[in-house]
Parts: C-alpha cells; structure tokens; sequence
C-alpha cells in the first residue's frame, strides 16, 4: 500500500517547493520554507522502492526513491530543516521573499537531482541547484559574498558544459539514459576514457574537490553561517552524488585515470592539513575539512575505479558516507558559527588588503595604456582578454594569505609528495 | 482545382487582403484595424491548424500557376513549409497584439500596419514555396515590404539604417536571380523536389558551374540570415521600433534566409549531391566563425537592442551549421532551432521593448533592480537567457542537443568544441544583464517612466512577452509530444530529407 | 488580300479617330477635353476589337483604298505592333485621364489636339507595311512630339524642344535618305517585298548605315541621348510620361522591324550587333550613374529611361543565337517600362504639384501625405528595378536566361550591374520620401484623378508580372521574330 | 544614265555639308538652314535615281515621296521658326540654352 503513498510522495516533492518557490504564494503561507520540506521528510520515512515515469516530460524524465538515494534525501532533508530554521531574512526588506524564493528553488533543485532516476534529469536538477545557490550566495552576503558568487557562477558555468557534453558522449552511445544503463554502456564504450575525464573534472568541479576548491574557500570565509551551512554540506554532497552515480565504475578497470584521481585526492588531503595549520582564522576550519574530506572520497573513487571487483564490495556503503560527510560538515559549520558569536574579521585581513591593492593597480595600468592605445579595435581578441583577466582579478584577489614566495615552496612540497605516494601506489 | 489546392493560397491571402484593406483606413479608425488585424490573424492561424491536421494525415496541398513558358509559381505546403509556416502564423499573432500596445498613440499607423501584414504575407509565401521561383519572388518582396518597416520612424538614422539594409539585400537579392537563372539553364527545373534535390542527373561537366551556383545562393540567403561578411545591416536595422525588430530578428527575415539556406541544400541540390560537391565544408565554417564572431561582438555592446541583435547574428548560424554538418540527427538540430531561436528571440525582443516603452531603459548599464520593478518582464527575460544559453528545461537544450549528438555522428567533433565556446559565450553575455536586473538595487529613478497604475506594463505589451516564455519553456518540456517542434522536425527529416 | 477588309477595318479606324478628334478638338476648344477623353477611349477599344480580330485570323491585312502593295499604302498587323498599339492605348488613356485634371483652360485646348494627332501618328506607325509610310509617321510623330514638349512655355522648355526637333528632323531626314537608296536598289518600299529583294550590297549596307543612325538618334541610345533629358524632364508631367513610354519606343519599334525583316541578310555579320550591343551596355551604365547623381527627380527619371532603352538593345547580341528569347525579352521589357515609366513620370508630375518642387532631397514626408503617389512611384520602381513581382523581373529573367545560354558573361554582368545601379537610385528617392525634410514647404492638393491614375498604370506594370504567357503568346501572332527564319 | 548618277553624287554632296553646317553652326536660323538644304539635297538624290532607263519614261513614285517629303519640310521648318522666335523672346538669343553658356 505504501508503494502508491511513496509514488504520490514523489510528484509532489519536486513540484511542491517549485509550486512555492512563487513569490505570490510563499509571502501568504506561513513558515514556507518548512511546509516545502514536509513531503520529502515523509518521503524519507516510508520504507520500500518506488519510481514514477513521465515518458512525455522532457526526454522521458522518471523519478525513484531506491535503498541508496534514500541516504542522500535523508541528509538532505535534515540539512535542510537546520537550514530553514537558522535563515534569517538579511536587512533589505524586500531580501525576506527573495531569500525564500531561492531556498525553495535550491532546494527544489537539490531534491530533484537525489530523486532523478535518469542522467538528463539529475543534470537539469543539478543545474537549478546551482543557480538557486548562486541566488542564496549573493542575496544573503556582501562585497566578498558577491565576489566569492561570481566565482562560484563561473564554475558553476563550465562544470555544466562538462556534464553536458559528457551527456552528449552518454547519449551518443545509448538511447536509454538511465544511470545503470549508461554506466554499463560507458565502460566498454570507446569514448569511455574522455566521458570519464569530463564527468570526473564537472562533478570535481562542482564539489569542490582540491584543485577547484577555490570557490569553497572563499563561499565560507564570506557568507553568514546559515548559507554557509546549505553551501557547505548541499553541494558538496551532491558534486560526491553526481560522481558515484555517473563515472562508469565496476566494469572496467580505468588504470592510469585512477591512479591520476587517487593522487589527486592525496595531494588534496595533504594540502588541507597543510593550509589549516598554517591558517590562523577558526572560521575557514569547516572549509579545509571539506576539501579534506571531497580529497579522502576522491581517493576511494579512484581505487574503485582502479579495481572494480572491490569496488562492488563497499559500493553501497558510498552512499551514507557521503551522507555523513554532508552531516558533519553542516554540524561543524554550526558549531564553529555559534562558537563564532560575534567577532569577526581574522587577524590577516589589513596585510591582505594592502597586496591587493597594489596588483589592482598594476592591472589597472597597462589597462589604461591597452585602451587608449587600441580604443578603435575594441573587438580585438587581446583588449577583450585584458578585460577578462580584470574581471577574474577581482575574484582571486582574495585568494593569496602568504606572500608569494612561500606560496611556490609549498608547491613544490606538495609535488614531491605526490610523486611519492604514486610510487608507493605503482609498487 | 478542388478544395485542398486553394488552402495555401487561402493562407496567404488571410494576411494580404486585411493589409490591403488597412492601408486605405484613415488613422483614427483604431478599432476597425485592431479588429482586421486580429481576425486576420486568427483566421491564418485556423488555416495553418487544418493544414497541420491535413499534412500529419498525409494530405498534399499544392497550387501551380503559370508564371513565365515553362516556370510556374507553385505553393505547396509540405512538413518543411508547415513547420515555419506555423511559427509564423503563430507568431505574428502575438507580435500583433504587442504592436497595438506598443504604438499606442504613434503616428502613421495605418501605414505601419499595412507593411506588417505584408512582411506577413511575404513570410509565409516563402514557407510555402514549391520552387526557387516562387521562393525568390517572396523572398524579395520581403525586402521590399521590411524597408518601410525599419524606416518608419523617418528620422535621419532610420533612413541611413534602411539604406544599408537595402544594400545588403538588394546585392543578396541580384546574386540569388543570378543563381537561379543559371541553375535553371542547367537542369532545366527549379521543382524543390525532397528526398536529393534534382540535380542528381547532371555530370561532370557542370562541377565548377554548380559549386559556383551554390556559392551565390548561399550568398543570396547568407545576407538574410546574417552571415559573417553579411551581417553588417542587422545590428543597424535595432532603430526600427520594438516589434519591427521582433518581426526581423525572430520571425521573417533573418529565419527567410536562414529557410533559404535549408532549402538549397536539401530539396535543390540534395546532402548527397552537395557532399559530393565537397561545398557543405565551407558553409560549416563560415557558419561557427558566424557564431563565434557574433557572440564576441555581442559581449562589448551596451545597449540591449543591439546586443540582441548580435545574438541573433550568431544563434541563426546555428541553423546552418545544422544543415551544413549533413548527418540526419544534426539535420533535426537544425531545423527545430528554427522555431526554438524563433521563440526565445521573440520574447527578448518583446522584454526588450517593454523595458524601452515602460522605463525608457535602452543601455544594459541601465538595467539595474529591474527585476523589482517588472517582475514578470524580467521572468520572461530570465526564460529566453536560459533558452539561448542552452539551460536544461527550456527549447535551446534540445537545439544544442541535437546539434551535439549530429556533430558526434558525422564525427565532426570540432563542432561540439563550437558549440561549447558558443555557449560560454552566450552565458558571458546573458547572464550579466540577469545579474543586474535582479541582484542590483534599482537606481532612484528610472530615465522616462510611465505610470499603469498597479500592473507592471500594459497588458497588450505584459501578455505576448510571457506567453512566447510559455511557449518557448513548453517547446522545451515538453519536447516528446507529437505536435511539438522536435517531433515534427523528425516528421521532416523522415518524410523530406530521407537520409541513407 | 482583302479578305479582312470586309467586317471591321479596326486598323483604320485607329488612324482615323484621333485624326478626326484632334481636328474637331482644335475647332471647339470649349469641349475639348471631353471629345479628348472618349476619343482616345474609342481608340482603346478598337485597339481591343482589332485584338479581338487578330487572335482568330492572325495577321491584320489592310490596303487603304483598295489599291495594292507596290503602290497603295498598305496596313500591316502582327504580334509585334499589337503588343505596341496595346501599350500606346493603356498609357495613352490613363496619360489623358491624368492631363484632364492637369492642365487648366489655355492648355488644355492646346494639348488636346496635339495629343491626339501624336496618337494618329503612334497607331498609324505601328500599322505602317512600307517604310517610307513609316518616314511620314515618324515625322508627325516628331513634329507632335516637339510641340507638346514646347506646350509649358519658359526657357528650358523651349531649349529642351529646339533641341529636340534639330535631333528628330536631322534623324528623319537620314531615314529618308536610306529610302532613297533602297527605293533606288530594288523599286520597292513595301517591307515584305523588300525582304525578298534585298541582298548583302554596298547600297544596302549604305541604307541600313543611315537608317540606324537616325533611328538611333531618336531612341536616344547612349553616345546620341543628349536630347532626351532636357526635353523630357522639363516638359509637363503628362507629355514626358508619354514621350518615354511611347515616343522613343516607337523608333526603336521601327529598328528592330526593320533590323527583322529588310535587313535581315546582315544579320550573319558579327560587328553590326556586337556594336548595338555595346551601346546598349554603355547606355545601361552611363544613364544610371548619372540617374544617380541627379537632384532632381524628373530629371533622374529621364536618365531612367535612357538606362532602360539601353537594356532593349542588349536583345541585339543575344538574338543572334538565342533567337526568339531574347526578342520577346526585349518586347516585354519595352511594355513593363512604358507601364512603369509612365507611371513615375505622373507619380513626379503629383510630386511637382503638391511640393511646388521636385527636388528629392526636400519631400518631405511625402509617403505619409501623398500615399497613393509614393505607393504608384514605389511599385513603378520596383518595375524598374526588375525586383520580382513585376514585369521588369520577367523581361530580366527571359534576358538573363538568353545572355547564360550563350555564356555571355559581359551582358550578364552588365543586366545584374544595371538592376543594382536602378534599386539605388529608386531607394535613393524612395528614403528621402521617408524621412522629414529640413525645410517645410506649403503644399497643394492634388486632384485624386491624377494620384489613380499614377497608381493603376504603376499595378498594370506589377501585375504585368504574372501575364507572361498571355501576352507573349499575343505577341506571338504572325511570328513577327520570324523564329523558323533566323537560326537557332 | 551617267548624267542621273551624278546628280545622285551632287545630292550626297550637299547631304553631308548640309549635316556639316547643321552641326557646326550655334545661331538657329542657320541650323534650320542647313536643314532645309538637307532635305532638298534628299529630294534631289531622289529625283535623280528615278530616271531608270533611257528610253522609257522616269519611275513616278519617286515623285510622290518628294512631293509628300516638301510638304513635311515646309511644316517642319515653320514650327522651327517659330520656336525659334518663341527662343529668342524667352532668352533673348536665338540659340540653344547651353549652347550660350559655351559660346560666351
């Protein structure tokens, strides 16, 4: 019986928050954000398998709750519970609506994607997460939310052009595009390799892992603890999610692309231990620990990757870990914002700022001299290069705490102890 | 003569005759002309339905007049001609209505209105023409009806912008007589015969002859649909008033030459035929240089109605790269981008002209908390944004789908890298003007605004923006049902371009 | 011979009408105008009546007083002078419609008559069979012609007509001088017979010197065209409307009859129709430059038409292998332009009433004040211009197609080049018709009559567009092209 | 015979000076002169073909032309005249408009 209960559950998680997500209609109800999350909390409880198919809807979209995507939505759900209670409108009268318009629509989003049975579906959700996120990010910060959102934007930009041409590979080799499918499909396929690379790097991309973590970093030191909480836990489980459920692991042993990944996830552990020691501010603790833990992940993704038989042993314990990961990064964000309280501002900011003012104005200088020297070709690729670079200067200025000598030591470091443990590994 | 072989010309009639009518009406008989226009309208629209209705069944609907000894002036309403016959009717309904709202107290109306209904006319005659004959005859009273439209105004700028739009198209215009007479001469028939064109029977000897034909129908059409070197007249032809610029730019002229193009590579010269003349190469790279050249541009325009008008440059491009890489799926790709690019274009178009007739907002830099201020103008924005950067549930998804999946099939793949960079591009200048209109607070005053009590706008201008949103999001969700763009684009490449 | 004389002598009734109206104008001036209109309507109807005719007998046959060819006077019908008699009737009778609004009380009783002798003269040179006949009509023609062109009075209308009449008297004189010497070579002046007789002889070669050269002066091809514009621009609106649709096509009438039946034998030889050829694509490119730098309107105009003439005599080289194409090209272009010519000469003569002026870059909002007008010049032009839907598109299509049959990609270029040269000087008046002009003149109205009458010859040159089979299966009757004759 | 064909020579003779006359001169009256001495010369080189044979009498159409042709020449030469009068009051000089700009 409670089949048909969970089936009836599943239109209306999604369409629920999306129907609320209205501006006219979430300013009348009470508590929106709450009665958004009702039917994916029942949802979450009642036990057993349930899909709904909408063969009409956009490419044949399908919807199911399974053993696995339970643990996702649970997490999810109880994030977004703690999140819904702790948000608090910021100053501008109008921001309250906004600010629920984007929660909704995010969290829409989120529950889509954890339900979504087929790659298209999980890949307009995870879309429509991303924008809502942006929306929450910018909304609810200032000067450095807004830099840090740009950022994010942009990332957010080129992992979905990944994903999307990853799709294309995926549909090129199999019409039915659900995830089974086209896992078994991938692993023998020939364009495995570069359908492995693109949905490795857009999932990578989008949870943050060690060499795009940058967006990570910077979300946390900038928003208020509430949104730091949703962008801490929401999207790197999902990026975790969107991983396991696409990269075609179990059938074919990828050698040389899992050794890349492991290593990578080895040098991004190494890198987070290395940078919170040398960190003074407790408020980016959360933020290390996440790269931290996407990088330890990672490096279970590539053994998978490196020795599928193993991997169909621990397979099922992927799904809670990543729900614990999401779980714990929200709890520490919590902590560490209560403990926070009220001062702000850590210690390094005035050095930083003094660095930063002076690279603004070399920049700006050859700016000037680029434009009024080449004023006529404005559509030159180069003026428009020197433009770019001035935009994306203004999102990494926030980036470099220590001088940029040492910044090239730890490099270094870094390197020789990746070339150590994929010895270690190659033995 | 029976009754099916009167439909299309009863369609292009539903168009001419009101215009007509309309020309003669004195200025002040307002009511009289809304009703005409409107009637028209519907009354096409009805047509186009029943012809639907008849060609899904596998009716044929044709009628031959005798133009010249041995040419005829055929309309025959094929799955091709439907599909852009449609977006057509459908459209100049709703860009009706907007241009009521729009010129609300303007002068010379009645003139304005004539010449819309005969751009109409001039359309749906190109859609449904059974031979190049018929198609250069529309095509070129499409020019000829499109001047007044972008001269209205009868300032200075408008009557240099019309000049230059003259010059491109006129030289268009003697290329593609020059094509066609030649080609005639050649095979002896102009028929638009689907399923590899009829140029099939002719031998070696004609090689450099027909490369050279088909260099100068491209050319000819290439100017309507704004090709690279071509495109020079469509970002001046923005001082033309709000709905002109949505009539240009999504419906008529720019998806005429872009028509043209599908056209002369399917049903003249056949994919076969055209591959074997090694001359679809090119057109695709002169096509991604298009895209990529358009989107550049638009990256550094300020003001909205221009940079639109880039975009249109680059996304029409999209078609004939479509049609250029000659592989069945991007063939889909292609052609559903016709009314994809038609719907998602409009409704910028129309927010554009809302923004400049409510607000008097014609720079981006002027943009700023307009989300706030008219809230459903701004939906719809966001909508068309998506669409034309490709964002999952809205129509241009399918487009930049299809045209991936084609580009993997013919394995061409450095069009996929195209379409990658296009879509970069076309979020590197969407979502700018996005982040502005709801992420900035609004300036303190607005530069001319005019008071509608509570609404946003008038409702004649609020209504067809959302509705193409509508449309444009339902093309894309609900892309599976049988009456939607794609599937009806696979019909075409089934039943017209049968492809080994 | 005189089996058609019997039922309806159409052709004779033709001359005879205006001739009679034109007299009984000029005794009672009073009623002038009236007696102007129906006689000119009767004459559109005979000209209907001898079509009539004409599609189930074939050739119109008529010897005047019933004596034979070598001496009487003989009428002559085909396809071809048809097709002309049909053009002459359509233009005349809106041109009348038009002058009967136009000219007030003094002129009006002078242009009547004159108009009607020039009518007398146009139909009686399109039915002429023998070609010193064709001398008198061409003659009266000019002579008509020049004093409709002196009719405004002033100074450069006078100029303008001096100059005309020295170029049309010098032209005809030379033609009779080539009579002579054909009269001289073979004892005959009747073109039939002639076309039997004549052999390729230095007399013959003589003659056709002569005759060329003075029909080429009065169809003011390009090196002879200095005449033309002044006279036509300055002249009332009606009168140059009927001289460059009518007037100068007349002669070229005249050539090619001649060029198609008496000098036939020449025809073989490369350098005659390589030579008109050439002229006619000088005279493409040189009108419409010049038509481009024009100020004034009537004057752009003028140099239209000697741009227009210029493409008839691209049939020339073209109709030495393509044969019948080119010359039905070639007739449609002459009916489509006369329509079309016509039609912009009145649209202009509107335009001069209303502003007072008629320079172009002054009209000022003329599309929204006088839209007929503007509507009837729009649609002329784009007759002009070739562009589709019109008469001029078909003439253009049939030329294209004969020019690339043969390969000959001067005359393609020069057809395109002229089409392109044509769309820029039309828009170039049609833009300022747009626009607001800087400096507001007061204006005059203008009697609807002359705006219809602008406008329905401005849709007759349109619709033209979708008659091609009709009326070049008219202009077929008695293969006036003699297509079995010249080689295909 | 010899005799008719020389006539034929002096009526080509007078043609082209006549034409050279007409050309050369700017006063009207000389042109319209050297018109009416074209048109004889024509008539001449007409009346002189017509004599075919010796013995027989002249050919008589010939005839007919320059009969009809005078009259054509007379009519022409009085418009001439008159528009030429109707000139010189306009403007005061009896030549063509331009042709004064280039004279002085």
């Amino acid at each position: 019986m409670n089949v048909e209960i969970s089936v009836i559950l599943l239109c209306f998680v999604v369409a629920w928050p999306l129907l609320l997500a209205i501006p006219a209609l979430h300013s009348r109800l009470p508590r929106p954000r709450h009665l958004a999350i009702i039917p994916a909390a029942l949802l979450a409880v009642l036990p057993g398998e349930a899909s709904l198919e909408l063969p009409w809807l956009f490419f044949g979209a399908g919807c199911a709750i399974d053993g696995e995507s339970r643990w996702i939505l649970a997490m999810s759900v109880a994030i977004w519970f703690v999140a819904a209670a702790i948000i608090k409108p910021s100053k501008h009268d109008f921001a309250d609506q906004r600010t629920t318009t984007y929660f909704l629509l995010t969290l829409a989003g989120n529950l889509g994607a954890v339900l979504a049975s087929d790659l298209v579906g999980f890949f307009c959700f995870t879309t429509l997460m991303g924008y809502g996120l942006y929306g929450l990010l910018i909304q609810s910060g200032d000067e450095a939310a807004r830099r840090a959102g740009r950022c994010y934007l942009i990332v957010l930009i080129v992992a979905d052009l990944l994903l999307f041409e990853a799709l294309l590979l995926a549909a090129f080799v199999t019409e039915d595009l659900r995830f089974a499918v086209v896992r078994e499909a991938m692993a023998e396929a020939s364009s495995a390799q570069f359908y492995l690379w693109m949905a490795f790097i857009g999932f990578a991309l989008k949870a943050g892992v060690w060499p795009a973590h940058l967006w990570l970093t910077a979300v946390f030191s900038s928003v208020s603890r509430s949104t730091a909480l949703l962008l801490g836990g929401v999207p790197v489980a999902m990026g975790l999610f969107g991983a396991v459920r696409w990269l075609p692991i179990g059938e074919h042993a990828f050698g040389v692309a899992a050794m890349i990944i492991q290593g990578i996830g080895i040098a991004a552990v190494l890198y987070a231990m290395f940078r919170f020691f040398t960190q003074v501010s407790v408020k980016s603790l959360p933020a290390w620990t996440a790269v931290a833990l996407t990088g330890l992940f990672i490096v279970a993704l590539g053994g998978g990757l490196a020795h599928p038989e193993m991997w169909h042993q621990y397979e099922s314990l992927a799904y809670p870990v990543i729900a614990l990961v999401a779980i714990f990064l929200a709890t520490l964000t919590f902590i560490i914002g209560r403990m926070q309280g009220a001062h702000q501002a850590p210690a390094v900011a005035s050095q930083r700022v003094e660095t930063v003012r002076r690279v603004a104005e070399w920049i700006e200088g050859c700016q000037r001299c680029a434009k009024d020297r080449l004023s006529g070709l404005q559509s030159l690729w180069h003026t428009s290069w020197l433009k770019a670079t001035r935009q994306y200067q203004r999102i990494m200025d926030g980036q470099k705490p220590i001088g940029l000598r040492d910044e090239w030591r730890v490099r270094i470091i870094l390197f020789v102890l990746l070339g150590l443990t994929i010895a270690w590994l190659a033995k | 003569m029976n009754w099916n072989s009167w439909l299309p010309l009863l369609v292009i009639l539903s168009s001419l005759l009101p215009g007509l009518i309309i020309f003669g009406l004195a200025e002040e008989r307002i009511r009289l002309r809304t009703v005409l226009n409107l009637a028209g309208a519907l009354v096409k629209l009805a047509l186009v339905g029943w012809m639907l209705w008849g060609v899904y069944h596998g009716h044929d609907y044709e009628m031959r007049l005798a133009l010249l000894p041995g040419i005829e002036l055929v309309l025959r309403a094929g799955p091709l001609s439907l599909l852009f016959v449609t977006l057509s009717a459908v459209l100049w309904l709703v860009t009706t209505v907007y241009a009521i709202g729009y010129l609300e107290g303007s002068p010379n109306r009645s003139r304005f209105f004539g010449f819309f209904s005969l751009c109409v006319t001039a359309t749906v005659g190109v859609a449904l023409s059974g031979n190049l004959i018929t198609f250069l005859l529309f095509y070129e009273l499409l020019t000829l009806a499109t001047y007044p439209l972008i001269v209205h105004r009868g300032t200075e700028t408008a009557r240099r912008a019309g000049r230059t739009y003259l010059a491109y198209t006129v030289f268009g215009g003697a290329l593609l007589l020059l094509g066609t007479v030649w080609l005639y001469t050649l095979s002896g028939t102009l028929e638009f015969t689907p399923q590899g064109g009829f140029l099939d029977g002719l031998g070696d000897e004609h090689r450099p002859a027909l490369m050279i034909i088909f260099a100068l129908l491209i050319v000819g059409f290439g100017v309507k649909a704004a090709l690279v070197p071509f495109h020079g007249w469509l970002p001046q032809a923005m001082v033309a008033p709000a709905p002109v610029s949505a009539l240009l730019h999504a419906v008529a002229v720019v998806k005429a030459g872009a028509f043209g193009i599908v056209r002369v590579v399917y049903d003249v010269f056949g994919v076969e035929f055209a591959v074997g003349l090694g001359v679809l190469g090119p057109l695709a790279w002169l096509a991604a240089i298009t895209i990529i050249y358009g989107s550049l541009r638009a990256l550094f325009q300020d003001d909205l109605k221009r940079r639109l008008a880039f975009s249109t440059i680059s996304q029409v491009s999209y078609i004939a790269l479509g049609v250029a890489i000659a592989g069945p799926i991007a063939t889909i790709g292609g052609v559903v981008h016709l009314v994809h690019q038609g719907l998602m274009k409009i409704t910028l178009f129309f927010c554009a002209g809302n923004l400049a007739e409510t607000l008097g907002i014609h720079k981006i830099s002027e943009m700023n908390g307009v989300g706030r201020r008219m809230p459903w103008t701004m939906v719809a924005f966001t909508i068309g944004a998506f669409g034309m950067i490709g964002a999952p549930p809205v129509a241009g998804f399918v487009t930049k789908w299809y045209l991936g999946l084609g580009a993997l099939e013919a394995d061409q793949a450095w069009v996929i890298l195209v379409l990658a960079g296009s879509s970069l591009l076309n979020a590197a200048y969407f979502l700018p003007i996005l982040h502005r209109a709801w992420f900035r607070a609004p300036s303190d005053a607005w530069p001319e605004e005019r008071d509608f009590g509570r609404k946003e706008t008038a409702w004649a201008l609020l209504l067809p923006p959302v509705l193409t949103a509508a449309l444009a999001l339902a093309a894309g969700l609900l892309v599976m049902l049988p009456f939607s763009p794609l599937e009806w684009a696979k019909l075409i490449a089934a039943q017209e371009f049968y492809l080994p | 011979m005189g089996t058609a004389l019997t039922d309806s002598p159409w052709g004779v009734m033709l001359i005879l009408l205006p001739l009679a109206g034109g007299m009984i104008c000029f005794i009672w001036p009073r009623m002038a105008q009236v007696l102007g209109l129906v006689t000119v309507f009767s004459v559109a109807l005979s000209v209907v009546g001898l079509a009539w005719q004409m599609l189930d007998t074939g050739v119109y046959r008529h010897a005047v007083g019933g004596w034979g060819a070598p001496l009487g006077i003989d009428l002559y019908a085909d396809g071809l002078s048809l097709l002309m008699l049909l053009v002459t009737a359509m233009v005349g009778f809106a041109v009348s419609v038009y002058s009967a609004a136009f000219f007030e009380r003094e002129d009006a009783t002078r242009f009547w008559p004159l108009w009607l002798f020039l009518l007398a003269a146009l139909n009686a040179l399109f039915l002429s069979a023998d070609i010193f006949n064709i001398y008198v009509t061409f003659e009266l023609m000019g002579l008509a012609a020049v004093a409709l062109v002196a009719l405004a009075g002033g100074r450069d209308a006078l100029g303008g007509a001096m100059r005309y009449l020295l170029a049309a008297l010098l032209g005809s004189l030379a033609y009779l001088l080539g009579v002579a010497l054909l009269y001289h070579g073979f004892g005959t002046v009747d073109i039939a017979l002639l076309a039997e007789r004549v052999d390729a002889s230095p007399v013959v070669w003589a003659a056709l010197g002569l005759m060329g050269t003075g029909l080429l002066l009065k169809t003011a091809v390009f090196p002879l065209h200095f005449w033309l514009p002044p006279a036509h621009a300055h002249a009332p609106a009606p009168v140059s409307a009927l001289l460059s649709a009518l007037v100068v096509k007349a002669s070229f009438y005249i050539l090619l009859r001649l060029w198609l039946e008496v000098f036939e034998p020449l025809i073989g030889s490369e350098g005659v129709h390589t030579l008109l050829g050439l002229l006619g694509a000088m005279a493409v490119l040189w009108g419409s430059v010049q038509a481009l730098r024009q100020t004034r309107l009537k004057l752009l105009i003028a140099y239209s038409t000697v741009a227009q003439i210029g493409y008839m005599f691209l049939a020339f080289p073209l109709a030495a292998a393509a044969g019948v194409a080119a010359w039905n090209a070639a007739a449609y272009l002459a009916f489509s332009h006369a329509l079309a010519k016509a039609a912009m000469f009145l649209a202009a003569g509107n335009l001069l009433r209303f502003g007072g002026h008629d320079r172009i870059a002054d009209l000022d909002r003329v599309v929204q004040r006088l839209p007929l007008t503007a509507a009837a010049f729009a649609l002329a032009g784009v007759s002009i211009m070739g562009l589709p839907p019109s008469g001029g598109f078909i003439g253009k299509w049939l030329m294209l197609e004969a020019a690339l049959v043969q390969g000959r990609w001067d005359l393609v270029a020069v057809i395109i080049l002229g089409g392109l040269l044509a769309a820029a000087y039309i828009f170039k008046v049609l833009g300022y018709a747009f626009t607001q002009a800087d400096v507001v003149h007061e204006s005059r109205a203008v009697p609807a009559s002359m705006e219809w009458a602008a406008l329905l010859l401005a849709l007759g040159a349109v619709l033209l567009g979708f008659l091609a089979v009709p009326v070049l299966s008219l202009v077929g009757i008695g293969d006036p092209f003699g297509a079995s004759e010249i080689r295909p | 015979m010899s005799a008719s064909f020389l006539y034929a020579l002096v009526g080509i003779g007078l043609f082209s000076l006549s034409l050279y006359g007409l050309i050369v001169h700017a006063h009207l009256l000389r042109k319209i002169l050297a018109l009416n001495v074209m048109g004889s010369s024509i008539f001449l080189v007409l009346v002189a073909l017509a004599k075919r044979t010796n013995e027989a009498p002249p050919d008589a159409v010939p005839h007919a032309m320059v009969i009809t042709g005078i009259v054509v020449a007379v009519s022409a030469t009085a418009l001439a005249l008159t528009l030429m009068l109707k000139l010189t009051a306009e403007t005061g000089r009896a030549e063509l408009p331009d042709d004064q700009r280039e004279s002085h």
